[in-house]
């Protein structure tokens, strides 16, 4: 068991033709994702990597019964493909796509929240199952499978934390790179909600950073729903205030949006906050040896 | 990208928000130009605070408004240096209000938010009313919304959900990030009028935005040397005080890096992530651009590869090793393509580790 | 009892400071209906016949916990006052206003739904039930209390069947005059639904007329859905195909929406359909003495 | 309100949309002006079957051209006259699309409308394809959705989208009831092109349609002369082929009314909605307007008086009968104000009755 997705995902790559998307799609097949077509408007009847490009998702869905697609699009065209896979039916979305207009990302939120669709992202690394499924652009080789389940804001962040997982003999069931933007869909909540229901997660660790209040309001829902153990960590308690570091949804405004907030809210709701990336590792193996 | 207020009001007086009649001069013998008096002078810098730092200053003939632009234009106030001053009649002020769009996380979308009392100290006023734009779809009614929540009534609340629906077209059509009238004030004949404008294009958007192509760098005189470099070569770099050159992918991992630098007892002298699948150019100019502060001591280059080939990376180091053989080089890197690369660095004789805590302690023991 | 309204609705009249909503808004006023606020923007802090004015919806429902308006604005302000309305938390919103552009109806109905809104109209006489509350244009003093639910897509032809019920002595429970154009939003099927509900309703009157497949469908729910006996009665039978009488709605296109079409689908229904508006009340009135 | 074809065509040029390089002609002469031939001569009126009536015709040279300018200006279509011709070359034809736009009651809001078979027969040819735009919201890939429904792959796709994105343009801009090309056709040199084009204009929403505002009446030549007059006075009248003229209140109720005396063996001359709340002289206008037509014997006036004042109908009636003493009026009149209209009519001479059936049998007894 996993969340989100598994190896029964099939998965369609919209701008597969690009470079990224056609660099990527390899790797997911590689991997042994499930990939059954890939989608580009005025490609369609070729083929990329022997997988078949259509020109619609529409076209895609109807030949493949994909039901997840990872987009790959430029920033301009992310709305328009986002809003044709919803409209098409795929009920999972993850948008790998930086820099899309604030603006585009909420009506794409807005579409995506009134069908019920699950978007992953904008700006992230996207979902691997460790083994069983990889959407996105983790490299696969890093993670072990397990019965951890990983949630975090930051793409090579979630790398470093599972190669010292891996490294230390424990492996994920998921980890969900949930993206970098102010406005994301699948969030730390969403998230938590999946992992708290899966039975082969025995453990969460949660990912944050500066910026927003994501991590408050995660740290509320946790004190009322969730009740496996959780490690935290907040990134970027160096960081000055009024800069944006990197990712869009990382910056300190006025006095919102600290590390201090978080960690603080993560500790009230009895998350043990690690300092360091290879705490949590401890933190983890710690909680992974109670358990044994 | 921020514009000065002359270039937003510019913006808000084609979308039909009234602004006072203005006079741009980019040299002081300009003032005597000015025809309207009293007048006030205002410096076009970008940075906040410019009353106080004495870049507003108020003129009763052609003589003074001389002497105070002089002054005004060899004053620079936060590293900016001022290009122009906005020189405007003064105007009667029945009531000041604030108001401004923005995206707002929480409510997932943009927001009108607006408060009766404008001026400075608006954030600790405590007044603001929020009237959230669901779905990003602006319909009249919000801003009619807005006018009763600010305890306006009657043509009041028609003129000013007016300057809200233009504040908006201002808003949506270019993509901003932000716009503020902060005062918006009522003037002697009961018209609503944009005494100041701030408006921030969002920088992802900017181009498919035509009219702001090609404008960033006029826009980015706020920013630090090494920060103003790096948007000009699409490096994301944010400028810190300490003296350990951070180089690193990811914006997670830099930070995680940076606070690991912190934690044990370091200090980071910038925030730079290089981005994923970069080059070898790519690399080299980053760390061309860190170490291009004095105050750096040593380069803590810390790369995870995914996207990132770590060939790409060991190839940028060993040309900088060679063009610079005496800098500091504290070089933590794995994952895509981690063999070959470890080769190349023993071959230039740069020591590499695989373990981040370890190249951390290293540089902040070479740093102290 | 009723259905929609009834005499604890609490009604804010939208345009009340225009020809129309000032004649309406006194008239309703006059019948009992309880007109708590009116709303003009720009005409806030007047009185219209003793009726307090706001300049927007949500100031009058804040002051006043209206929980229904009745709409009289110009058919181009119409959308923007029907959304203002919808989020001002309003869950019951009568369009009286006729021409709308079709767009404009588009959008006001995509809103309301989204948002579980009730929308009687546009281009509609309103809702009355008789003796308690009449919202819109309808000449009260025609109707009289009883147990007949009426629904009617024509105004005057829905006075024409209440005058006659009242001359036999047969009062309703509610008319609701659901609007002549092509898109509405309560239509045949809630308004059955809602009868059928009402413990106060015996018998149902189903006023349809030519133009579009709603009577069709309506059908199609009553045969499943409706245990109560059905009286229908179709307008334009007469009508030539391809001209549009009156109503935005009642046109034949090609060979859709004929009367025939739409008699045959209430007669395999179980309605009986009569053939002229006094039958109608001559088939309620053998109902109505077969029930006691 | 429908555009001519050359209208259209006009408008879809301006939104981007190819057509063939036309030329508009408004006297015979003007066919000398042809530059390139074979050239394709075709009327501008606004019903449909122009081509079975002969309203199309091919030319190879200027003075073919010239006669069937001539014929052509001289041909009546089911009461349209033109007063233009387009001349247009002929085109390859290497496929022919029919593609519309319009708003559909059961998706409740615009679709897309598209076959790969265009052409005449489109109704029948049963190969139609339907895309909904939800809520009214257009976005580029709906007309990919509806390229790749009729069989389109790569390029294709592309090209035929550009096309829908600018059709749904000229459809929102300009407040269309139907937008429509057909045939769409790839010519060749493989691009599409618009070979006929219909637009009709939401009549509800010309007047907030600044470039149609005042063209209503030009467009109106498929009318009825009673139906045309009825459009200039703002009166809602249907021409029909009886001899039983219709005043009446209210759709349904006038309809019901005309429905009522087909039941009981007569026939209406019109459908008449003098609408809510009317005037005397709105009234009075009716009244002339529904006896205009000469077959009328006998006018039936069913007013049930809810908006509606009893007294000004009573008013127009007293008037109208003053002037045409011998005109034939059968009336129905009750609701608001009765009593008092009763003894104007009562002082009129003009019997009247408060039941719709017996007003009825009596009009179908004096028509008959």
């Amino acid at each position: 068991m996993s969340v989100l997705i598994n190896k029964n995902t099939k998965v369609i790559v919209q701008g597969i033709t690009g470079a990224m998307g056609k660099t990527h799609a390899g790797l997911m097949k590689a991997y042994g994702t499930k990939i059954v077509a890939g989608v580009t408007p005025g490609k369609g009847g070729t083929e990329v990597d022997g997988v078949p490009v259509y020109d619609s998702v529409a076209e895609a869905v109807e030949k493949t019964d994909a039901n997840c697609s990872v987009i790959f699009v430029p920033p301009y065209l992310c709305l328009d493909a986002a809003l044709e896979a919803i409209d098409a039916g795929i009920p999972l979305i993850s948008v790998i796509t930086e820099g899309l207009p604030p603006m585009d990302a909420v009506k794409l939120h807005a579409a995506a929240e009134a069908k019920g669709v699950l978007v992953n992202g904008p700006n992230c690394p996207g979902i691997i199952t460790p083994g069983e499924c990889l959407i996105g652009i983790h490299p696969g080789s890093i993670y072990m499978a397990g019965r951890v389940g990983l949630i975090s804001r930051s793409g090579t962040l979630t790398y470093e934390i599972g190669l010292g997982l891996k490294q230390a003999g424990i492996g994920l069931s998921t980890a969900v790179g949930i993206g970098g933007d102010p406005i994301i869909g699948i969030d730390q909540i969403t998230s938590l909600k999946l992992f708290e229901a899966d039975k082969d997660t025995d453990i969460i660790i949660l990912v944050g950073e500066i910026g927003g209040s994501a991590e408050e309001e995660a740290a509320d829902y946790i004190k009322e729903h969730i009740k496996k153990p959780i490690i935290g960590y907040i990134a970027g308690r160096t960081a000055p205030p009024g800069k944006r570091m990197g990712h869009a949804g990382a910056i300190i405004s006025g006095n919102k949006g600290t590390a201090e907030s978080k960690t603080k809210a993560f500790e009230a709701a009895g998350v043990k906050v690690a300092k360091t990336p290879s705490e949590i590792v401890d933190l983890v193996k710690a909680k992974v040896s109670v358990a044994v | 990208m921020r514009l000065r207020e002359y270039e937003a009001k510019a913006l808000f007086r084609e979308f039909g928000i009234p602004t006072p009649q203005g006079l741009v001069i980019k040299v002081a013998e300009e003032a005597f130009n000015i025809k309207t008096f009293p007048a006030t002078l205002k410096t076009q810098v970008l940075t906040g605070g410019r009353g106080k730092a004495g870049g507003i200053q108020f003129a009763n003939n052609p003589e003074e408004a001389y002497v105070h632009a002089q002054n005004i234009f060899k004053l620079k106030i936060k590293d900016d240096m001022p290009t122009a001053i906005l020189v405007e009649p003064k105007v009667t002020i029945k009531k000041e209000i604030y108001t401004s769009i923005l995206i707002d996380r929480a409510y997932r979308g943009p927001i009108i938010m607006a408060s009766a009392e404008g001026g400075v100290e608006i954030e600790s006023s405590g007044a603001i009313e929020i009237v959230p734009i669901p779905g990003g779809q602006y319909h009249p009614f919000l801003g009619r919304k807005m006018a009763t929540k600010l305890g306006f009534k009657g043509k009041d609340v028609l003129k000013y959900a007016d300057i809200v629906q233009k504040l908006w077209n201002v808003y949506s059509t270019n993509d901003c990030d932000l716009v503020e009238i902060n005062p918006l004030i009522i003037d002697g004949d009961d018209n609503f009028v944009a005494l100041d404008g701030k408006v921030t294009i969002n920088e992802d958007s900017v181009d498919r935005q035509p009219r702001f192509q090609g404008q960033l760098a006029e826009h980015l005189t706020d920013l630090g040397e090494r920060e103003f470099k790096g948007k000009m070569l699409g490096l994301n770099i944010v400028e810190l005080e300490g003296n350990i050159g951070i180089l690193c992918n990811g914006a997670g991992l830099t930070m995680a890096t940076m606070d690991l630098v912190f934690h044990h007892g370091g200090k980071p002298s910038n925030f730079l992530d290089v981005g994923g699948g970069a080059s070898k150019a790519h690399v080299a100019r980053a760390l061309d651009l860190v170490s291009s502060d004095e105050n750096v001591k040593v380069l803590l280059v810390n790369i995870l590869g995914g996207i990132t080939d770590c060939v790409e990376i060991a190839n940028a180091l060993k040309y900088y090793k060679e063009t610079r053989p005496n800098a500091n080089l504290v070089v933590r890197l794995v994952g895509n393509n981690e063999t070959a690369a470890q080769k190349i660095m023993n071959d230039a004789g740069i020591p590499m580790t695989n373990v981040l805590d370890e190249a951390v302690k290293k540089a902040v023991a070479v740093a102290a």
